[in-house]
């Protein structure tokens, strides 16, 4: 065990990365190649993550599994340093899990199959190397790589929507999304430009993680520099996170996606934007978190509210869950913003529950566009009395997401209202009555799309496939244990949350 | 004798007029000319410069000249490559204009 | 003077060079019509061979010739290896091009091998003359090359704006060489570096003559507003010259700048620093118009001139960005060039197989490619994630490096823009991009446009390119797809494994690239 | 005398210049450029290059010139003698103005030197040419070499070659 | 009694379990609701149990005490759930599984396992057949469990995940026949309904533990209790308590039907009877009432703020329910609107601190409601009739169901010493002696109207000439008659246990009791006058409706166009539709318009465009023209040159 503990975040890593570069060598005849040996670099990396997730020693906490590779000496001093902590290493798992999913259930893809799971890899060692890096360098190397695909996966694999009055193509989706994330990049780099900049000037050029807290724990970055830099990071980050008002990428983006990758960046590569603000944002500049704070609480707010009101009126079934991203990446937001243990640990417990859910519900939306080749919901009914899996399931992520008690959905929007309601009481308040409006338009899509009427247009569907109905099973199965006893997954957390400074 | 900066200022002035001619002229050929003027200008700067100052190390302080000669030559060698093009251009397009030379633009 | 040239056998390579130069050019007078396709493996054999020499005689070496007229160091030795090895490949992405639709191959890689040579000094030079000789040569290669499809009316106009906006610009980087010599009566690096430091007032002439240099090379590097000679010439000229004109030149004229500003400048670091914001304008003017530009473009090959043009403006950040007492910014601007340039050649490649099998240009004739050619839509698309700065490529390694370099040379601001103009450069990137993966292939045309035409290959064609070349038009472009040449595959790959390997490790290409910056850098 | 003979062969260095760039006639540019470049080399006399004058007179002079009036005889242009200026010549004029205006202010506010000039003998000229600055000789020559090359393969016509 | 919570645990592990046993028995349908059935008799079989051990306690039992704010004895049990934070830092917190076991739990555990039981095995009958059996048994199953957890909450994060769930149970079981567009709407509406109020719940709760830091409900409790006492010096402030009891009250005002969050329960017949007459009628809705009753250290704190709004919100809603009951021509409606009309009593007895009363009236009401609501269900089961107006005489053609059915109108509608009439009468009391005369006024119209209208709706049902689309109407089978059976014995006979009966038992004020021990309390004149109200309206229904001598047209007529009002249901649906589609959907489609138009067409596109066209004009810079490329580097040198300058001297 003492060697996978040495290696097992470096293998996170490399295992997608190296999957993807052999997945380019398979014949380009047999496209079930590709999914097949996708399959397998997903059992291992989730094999993998579970690893992490059960080695991580929460009583012990700080980071663990630990590691560093130099990468380029003085001046610069980047090294690659692997270490997993308590925020950390839920979301690797999540990203296992999402991952697998999101690859089994793409067992559909044939155009260019290959092309399709090299970039999905590609993208899961993205997301992968995100939650396990301690360097900033890194940090952004694998934020940028996880962004990358998207364009082609959704460009290529993706589907475009007529609403009649107006067309969104994939195209415009995809680069839209792909602008969007690497303009939010941009303030980033700034900033990890400006820090780097500012350690350097105290005699401490560095990228590392743990030397730039220590640094910014012993007061070297003055509170001005503090206060100007962070934003930087808020917005930036904020941008994958979904934060208003740059949040348009994301529903046309989820909308346009295939099913596998909108499960993946739903579910996944949204949380690093919110993880970013917390790792580097509000460990790096504290002070300037402080400050700032505020201003994300009520553009949090705002996201919670408007994802929620505008998915009310959505009357495609992707697209309502997109809003529906929108609104509770609000919640992950405000959860960060309070600064408060209890919010910021069900920020992050609202990040594993989402990306779970979320997952599930694309996959279903997915498996029902399959099946019918159609999403809107004015259009759709009754479909419970065919595809009585795939509308149960994804009732149950619906309400998950609307916060029904028992699913995970509920104790991380809960924790978060607590935090909340502590630090800033009349957002709170309405972050609440946004919980109210989810309901809403959860029901009007449960009732529009899958109660009803048996319609006879639907006599010959079939249910999920197998493979689906798996792998909703299992996320069910997650929703429901996290939310009767989260306590395996908040203990990891707690730990993770009381490292961050100001906490 | 004239001070240097006499020499400087015809220098100046024939570089001046060089780069009118370069910016006001329709004909290619013209422009070359133009161009050789601007480097005459070149010359008699260096000329005058090196007829003037003392040199430094292990360089002589008549650089100047040999920095002259080499602008002759290579002078030379561009008035012959630059016509050499404009006379395959005017074979391609029996102009030698550069405002009807606008193929490519934007 | 026998102290100066009892080191001349320093300068091997560059004899060894210039005698392939003749010897291609002269093999290609005597060769039978039939035979002439040795030739390129010749020069490219030939180059190889240089580059062991350069290697073998030059390690570790640091002399200088000609009483400092020329400087062989880690930093000469480090560029003349990178041109050596750019030259061949350039000469590898050219054979099949050059074969079909150019005259005079001989000439072709001859003057290359020569182009070479100048570069080659230019990194060598210490003396604003050789210097600029060394760049004249360069120049006049590429002024012939670029006019060497002779019968292609672009090319040829492409040739005579390049040579007429050239020779102006070294009319006045020359009147700018003579009133620096005017006033301070020195043309070597270092003994400007005196004259800049020395104490009390200079004359304004000295100023004025400086700044004059600097238009001259900011031509060659097509700095704004110095630039618009590139879009014309980059679209005119043969593919592969346009390729060469991307990568090599502007490398060459970068290095020439390093080496003047970190010999000639940054000892007199008063001055620099009042220098540095200038430069800084101009690389921000350059990287937003060649940005910005570049969006409204619909020919591939103009589209790379104004990338190129943008790129051009985040080198010149991290020139601005030099600072005494610190390789980063050398580092960073060597590093973005090696990276860049192995990026540059691979989308180069791709777009030369793509050329050679349909005959066109425009962005939108891409449609498909990557069902057609998967291989060469796959580096194209690398390439230009690459270029636009994402991971695991070169892009965003040099990026990144660099802009470290340019925020710690005071300048985060500039960063900050350089990001941006990344951004936005992402943008026509990705058009590209969605035409060969997303857009369906177009139904082809019977006939290729007419600007694009290639010239039939003549008689030196060898047989079996010329089979396929013969019936040019329809029945060339709805056979098959042509099988993408051997040689071309090979660069794309070797392309490809340089552009990862950079951007995932670069760290022994750095090691190399500190040691070169440190020869050239005042006490580091 | 060194100042008469200074004025003259610099106003008639500039004035030739002007004709260059102002006159409608190809060839009368051709001849102004030809006067202009002789003056300059009469400005090398008073500088004591003599050296250089003669190279002026001869490559300028003897050969540059004669290539340009090849070239428009060739090209033609001397058909139209009548060959016009841009559209954005008194742009052109008002920038050169201003270029003037920089470049000799520069030279004025620089400090005035009196010193006698001198001149090198061939000898020493031709050793330093051939020692210090063998390297870019040779480069020049190179240079030269591909400019002949260039040349040929440019404007070589087109069908000897197929 | 610390295995209390094996009572709701019992039924949750039945839901799955009733799932896999629907796969295997399929076509047995008999099996099916085994589980379920079997866990809720286990519940109340541990009912007694837990009554019992809680009896024979005392305040030194491990885990008891006596609390100081209600003066009970009370047994808390808990277990680690969750931790918020590390333990070790301020501000974490920890949650907690716990259960509370005091007289008002035991009684609400009493009448949920029961009444659920009843029904359960009622649905075997009444559902027999149905393609979705396991699913039914399966929801009800987890309905058990959620309301037992609800009742058996020790803390408030419990009690709102319990209360949730009851909440999404409801939903699926009045979507059960979510075919019918009627049925899938109604479930909708129920939960949403409910949702808004759980949002003033949930503030509520937060506004508590924000200011008491904990979210037990005893630490609350005691703070209140405190605060109360010391005016505000310590513990809860008079503002936080009053808000937080407002808070909680919203979320009872949804869940609990009242005004003006009424309009779900009416609707929520959709749903199959057994569900109305459990959920809808004896458990779920009244779980508003009990949570006022549970907080109700809170709600009358600093004199009982609160309460003055509790007592005013129950008092309107009865009336208003009284009123459209007394038209609604739907036997379903009937009931539901009685229902509402009686919550809104309970309300209304809690804001006058009869708490007693109110806890009373709830078990009468539960027991009575929920027969009534089987009683329903038999004659749509027997008849297929819903529309009472196509009902007449049915006691002929099921006489059992008449009879039990009558027990429960008339014990609802107050007949003396049936148990309705009792707790009634206890709540009269309550308001008479607790609140300004005004609310007894308007109260006793009010019993009036629900003796009316449970009248109106037995005699028209039952009783009269058989009318000809019920000829074919039949019995049902015992197992749906049994159940009503043992209910109607309650509806019968438990008001005989709020007497003070010799040998110790000293009534039910005595057992469950807020602050002070009760003694049953009879006002005379109260008494009196609500019997004579009871006989005298169903003496009216019965010479309406069975004899005929008073022309129900005709006072309709009399009533003219306010009675339209009335069977409109005071138009609040339609108001309501109205703010929904034109409001809340409105602003959510401007929203989308602005998201599209303004966000991503001028926020997005509008700058993406605006580089693409600076893009686009910037390229004319580049003309073509050598000579003008070379005017710009002339430009540029001049420029460039004075800058170096400038910047060098």
């Amino acid at each position: 065990m003492l060697v996978l503990d040495q290696s097992a975040l470096a293998l996170v890593i490399f295992t997608p990365l190296l999957g993807a570069l052999l997945t380019m060598f398979l014949p380009r005849e047999r496209p079930g190649d590709a999914w097949g040996f996708a399959t397998g670099v997903g059992v291992i990396c989730l094999a993998l993550s579970v690893y992490i997730f059960g080695r991580y020693d929460y009583g012990e906490g700080g980071f663990q599994l630990a590691r560093s590779f130099q990468w380029l000496e003085s001046p610069v001093n980047i090294n690659l340093a692997l270490g997993i902590d308590g925020i950390g290493a839920p979301l690797v798992l999540l990203n296992g899990i999402v991952l697998l999913g999101a690859v089994l259930i793409s067992q559909k893809i044939q155009q260019r199959s290959k092309d399709f799971f090299v970039l999905l890899q590609a993208l899961g060692a993205g997301v992968f190397g995100v939650f396990v890096v301690r360097d900033l360098f890194f940090l952004f190397f694998f934020y940028e790589l996880a962004v990358l695909p998207m364009y082609l996966l959704i460009g290529v694999w993706g589907s475009s929507t007529d609403f009649g009055s107006f067309l969104r193509t994939k195209e415009y989706s995809a680069m839209k999304l792909f602008l969007f994330l690497v303009a939010g990049s941009v303030l980033v780099w700034v900033g990890i430009l400006a820090v780097y900049v500012k350690a350097a000037s105290l005699g401490t050029p560095t990228f590392s993680l743990d030397a730039l807290g220590a640094l910014a724990l012993s007061g070297g970055f003055s509170i001005e520099f503090q206060t100007w830099v962070f934003p930087l990071f808020m917005i930036g980050f904020g941008v994958l996170a979904g934060l208003w008002p740059f949040h348009t990428w994301s529903p046309d983006g989820h909308v346009a996606a295939p099913t596998g990758v909108s499960m993946l960046h739903a579910g996944v590569l949204m949380k690093l934007g919110a993880y970013g603000i917390i790792r580097v944002g509000m460990v790096l500049l504290p002070e300037g978190a402080a400050n700032w704070m505020p201003v994300l609480i009520i553009l949090g707010t705002v996201n919670v509210l408007y994802g929620a009101v505008s998915a009310m009126s959505q009357t495609d079934l992707k697209y309502v869950v997109g809003y529906s991203s929108v609104s509770h990446m609000g919640y992950v937001l405000m959860g960060i913003a309070t600064l408060d243990p209890i919010g910021i640990g069900g920020a992050v417990l609202q990040m594993f529950s989402h990306g779970i859910m979320t997952a599930l519900m694309f996959m279903m939306v997915g498996a029902i566009y399959d099946a019918t080749h159609i999403r809107d919901i004015n259009v759709l009914n009754g479909l419970f009395g065919r595809m009585g899996v795939t509308s149960f399931y994804f009732a149950i992520a619906g309400l998950a997401s609307l916060g029904l008690p028992g699913l995970s959905g509920f104790i991380a929007e809960f924790m978060i209202f607590t935090g909340a309601f502590r630090t800033y009481l009349p957002l709170a308040v309405l972050a609440v009555a946004g919980a109210a409006i989810t309901a809403v338009y959860i029901l009007r899509l449960l009732a529009r799309t899958f109660l009803g009427e048996l319609d006879p247009r639907w006599d010959h569907l079939t249910d999920a496939s197998p493979v689906e109905k798996a792998v909703g099973g299992v996320f069910v199965a997650i929703l429901v244990v996290v939310g009767v006893w989260p306590q395996p997954l908040m203990r990891v957390i707690n730990v993770g949350v009381a490292s961050l400074p100001g906490i | 004798m004239a001070p240097l900066v006499y020499f400087q200022l015809v220098s100046a002035g024939l570089f001046a007029i060089g780069v009118y001619g370069v910016l006001a002229r329709r004909s290619a050929v013209l422009i070359v000319m133009s161009i050789e003027l601007m480097l005459n200008a070149v010359n008699i700067n260096l000329v005058a410069a090196a007829s003037h100052l003392d040199g430094s190390g292990a360089f002589q302080r008549f650089d100047g000249q040999i920095i002259a000669i080499f602008v002759i030559t290579i002078a030379a060698a561009e008035v012959g490559l630059a016509l050499a093009i404009i006379l395959r251009m005017y074979r391609n397009r029996a102009t030698a204009n550069v405002d009807e030379i606008d193929l490519m633009k934007w | 003077m026998t102290g100066l040239t009892e080191n001349i056998y320093l300068l091997a390579p560059e004899f060894a060079l210039a005698g392939l130069a003749l010897v291609v050019l002269a093999i290609d007078l005597v060769l039978p019509a039939g035979r002439k396709a040795i030739t390129p493996w010749f020069t490219a054999a030939g180059l190889l061979g240089i580059i062991a020499l350069a290697i073998a005689m030059l390690w570790d070496r640091q002399e200088l010739l000609y009483g400092g007229l020329l400087g062989v160091d880690a930093f000469s030795l480090f560029f003349k290896v990178f041109f050596l090895g750019l030259g061949v490949f350039i000469v590898l992405i050219s054979w099949e091009y050059v074969d079909r639709y150019l005259d005079n191959p001989g000439e072709y890689y001859g003057l290359l091998a020569l182009s070479i040579l100048g570069m080659n000094l230019m990194v060598q030079a210490r003396e604003l003359l050789t210097a600029y000789i060394a760049l004249e040569l360069l120049s006049f290669v590429l002024y012939v090359l670029t006019s060497h499809a002779r019968r292609d009316p672009r090319s040829n106009e492409a040739g005579l704006k390049y040579i007429l906006i050239g020779a102006f610009s070294s009319a006045v980087l020359l009147y700018g060489l003579s009133m620096v010599y005017s006033t301070i009566g020195v043309t070597q690096y270092p003994e400007i570096a005196l004259a800049l430091s020395a104490p009390g007032q200079l004359p304004p002439a000295l100023w004025v003559g400086i700044a004059l240099l600097v238009v001259g090379l900011g031509f060659k590097i097509s700095a704004v507003p110095f630039h618009m000679w590139a879009p014309d010439v980059y679209e005119g000229a043969p593919l592969p010259v346009t390729a060469y004109l991307a990568i090599g030149s502007k490398a060459a004229a970068f290095a020439l700048i390093l080496r003047l500003v970190a010999e000639g400048f940054l000892p007199a670091d008063d001055r620099w620093s009042q220098w540095q914001i200038v430069l800084a304008v101009i690389a921000a003017l350059t990287m937003l118009v060649g940005n910005l530009v570049a969006l409204a473009q619909r020919d591939i090959k103009r589209l790379m001139a104004y990338s190129s043009i943008g790129h051009a403006g985040f080198i010149l950040a991290g020139i601005a960005a030099l600072a005494p007492g610190s390789d980063l910014a050398t580092n960073g601007v060597i590093l973005y060039l090696v990276g860049y340039s192995a990026t540059n050649l691979v989308v180069f490649a791709g777009i030369i197989a793509f050329f050679n099998r349909t005959g066109r240009q425009q962005i939108t004739d891409l449609a498909g490619l990557a069902d057609e050619q998967p291989l060469v839509a796959a580096a194209i698309a690398a390439g230009l994630f690459s270029l636009g700065g994402l991971p695991i490529f070169a892009g965003f390694a040099i990026k990144f490096y660099l802009f470290v370099a340019v925020a710690q040379g005071g300048l985060l601001w500039l960063a900050g823009l350089a990001i941006f103009s990344s951004l936005i450069s992402l943008y026509y990137y990705l058009q590209v991009i969605r035409q060969m993966y997303i857009e369906p292939a177009l139904p082809q045309p019977g006939i290729p446009e007419s600007n694009d035409s290639p010239s039939p290959g003549g008689a030196d064609t060898p047989g079996a390119v010329g089979e396929l070349n013969d019936p040019a038009g329809a029945a060339l472009l709805s056979a098959p797809a042509i099988r993408t040449s051997p040689s071309l595959v090979g660069v794309l790959a070797v392309g490809l494994l340089v552009v990862v390997f950079v951007g995932v490790y670069p760290r022994p290409l750095l090691n190399l690239i500190a040691a070169a910056s440190r020869a050239i850098l005042p006490g580091v | 005398m060194s100042w008469i003979l200074f004025f003259l062969l610099g106003g008639l260095t500039l004035g030739a210049g002007l004709g260059v760039v102002i006159t409608r006639n190809v060839v009368h540019a051709a001849l102004f450029l030809l006067v202009s470049l002789v003056a300059v080399a009469g400005l090398y006399l008073i500088l004591f290059a003599e050296f250089l004058a003669l190279v002026q007179v001869l490559i300028y002079s003897g050969a540059i010139v004669i290539v340009l009036l090849f070239a428009i005889m060739l090209t033609r242009s001397g058909e139209y003698p009548r060959t016009g200026d841009n559209r954005q010549w008194p742009l052109a004029a008002v920038t050169a103005l201003a270029l003037l205006g920089v470049i000799s202010v520069a030279f004025l506010a620089g400090p005035t030197e009196l010193t006698a000039p001198q001149s090198p003998s061939f000898t020493e000229l031709g050793n330093s040419l051939f020692t210090i600055w063998a390297i870019p000789f040779e480069i020049a020559s190179l240079v030269l070499l591909v400019a002949l090359i260039g040349a040929i393969v440019i404007a070589r016509g087109d069908r000897e070659d197929g | 009694m610390a295995f209390a919570w094996l009572i709701p645990v019992l039924s949750f592990a039945a839901a799955p379990l009733v799932m896999v046993s629907a796969n295997l028995a399929r076509g047995r349908g008999f099996l099916i609701g085994l589980p379920a059935i079997a866990a809720i008799g286990a519940g109340f079989v541990l009912f007694w149990v837990v009554l019992f051990g809680f009896l024979n306690a005392a305040p030194d039992t491990p885990n008891c005490a006596i609390s100081e704010t209600t003066e009970t004895l009370v047994c808390d049990y808990d277990r680690d759930w969750f931790q918020a934070g590390l333990p070790r830092l301020e501000g974490s917190v920890a949650l907690r599984w716990g259960i509370l076991i005091d007289p008002l739990t035991i009684v609400m555990i009493g009448l949920v396992t029961f009444v659920a039981l009843m029904v359960q095995v009622y649905s075997l009958g009444y559902m027999r057949g149905d393609p979705r059996l396991g699913w039914y048994y399966a929801v009800h199953a987890f309905f058990a469990g959620s309301m037992l957890t609800l009742v058996l909450a020790d803390n408030f994060l419990l009690l709102y995940v319990a209360w949730e769930l009851v909440g999404i149970s409801s939903y699926l079981l009045i979507g059960f026949w979510h075919e019918r567009p009627a049925a899938k709407e109604a479930a909708k509406k129920a939960f949403i309904v409910t949702r808004i109020g759980d949002v003033g719940m949930l503030l509520g709760i937060l506004l508590l533990w924000r200011e008491v830091g904990s979210f037990s409900m005893h630490d609350a409790f005691t703070q209140a209790h405190l605060g109360s006492i010391t005016q505000g010096a310590e513990g809860l402030s008079q503002g936080v308590a009053t808000a937080a009891a407002l808070l909680l009250f919203l979320g009872a005002m949804g869940k609990s039907a009242q005004f003006p969050f009424h309009v779900w329960l009416p609707d929520a017949m959709e749903g199959p009877t057994p569900v109305s007459a459990l959920i809808h009628a004896a458990t779920m809705v009244v779980a508003g009432v009990y949570l006022v009753a549970r907080a109700f250290p809170i709600f009358q704190a600093y004199d009982g703020d609160a309460l003055v709004v509790v007592a005013a919100v129950g008092l309107v809603t009865s009336l208003l329910a009284a009123t459209v009951a007394l038209v609604s021509v739907d036997l379903k409606r009937v009931l539901a609107y009685s229902t509402i009309s009686h919550l809104g009593l309970m309300m209304l007895s809690l804001g006058a601190f009869g708490y007693t009363a109110a806890i009373f009236h709830l078990l009468a009401h539960g027991f009575a409601k929920a027969l009534l609501f089987l009683g329903a269900g038999s004659v749509m089961h027997g008849s297929g009739e819903q529309d009472i107006r196509r009902m007449g005489g049915l006691s002929r053609r099921m006489p059992l169901t008449a009879a039990l059915f009558s027990i429960g109108a008339m014990s609802l509608g107050g007949i003396p010493i049936l148990a309705g009439f009792w707790s009634k009468d206890e709540i009269l009391t309550a308001v008479a002696l607790g609140r300004n005369p005004v609310f007894i006024v308007i109260a006793l119209p009010v019993v009036l109207l629900s003796a009316l209208y449970m009248a109106r709706a037995m005699c028209i049902t039952f009783f009269g000439g058989l009318k000809a689309e019920n000829r074919s109407a039949h019995e049902s089978p015992w197992i749906m008659t049994l159940p009503m059976s043992l209910l109607a014995v309650l509806a019968l006979g438990f008001g005989l246990i709020s007497f003070n009966w010799p040998g110790g038992f000293d009534g039910f004020g005595g057992f469950v009791f807020f602050g002070e021990r009760e003694k049953f309390h009879f006002t005379w004149w109260l008494g009196i006058l609500s019997a004579l109200l009871a006989v005298g309206a169903f003496g009216l229904a019965y010479l309406a409706y069975v004899k005929g001598s008073i022309s129900a047209e005709r006072v309709r007529r009399v009533f003219g166009r306010s009675i339209a009002v009335v069977e409109n249901k005071y138009y609040f649906d339609e108001v309501y539709q109205w703010f929904v589609d034109r409001v809340v959907l409105g602003a959510s489609r401007l929203l989308a318009l602005f998201d599209r138009a303004v966000v991503n067409d001028l926020g997005v596109n509008g700058p993406a465009n605006s580089v693409r066209r600076l893009g686009a004009m910037l390229r004319l810079h580049v003309t073509g023209h050598v000579y003008s490329y070379a005017l710009a580097m002339v430009l540029g040198t001049i420029g460039l040159a004075a800058v170096w300058w400038f910047r060098s001297a």
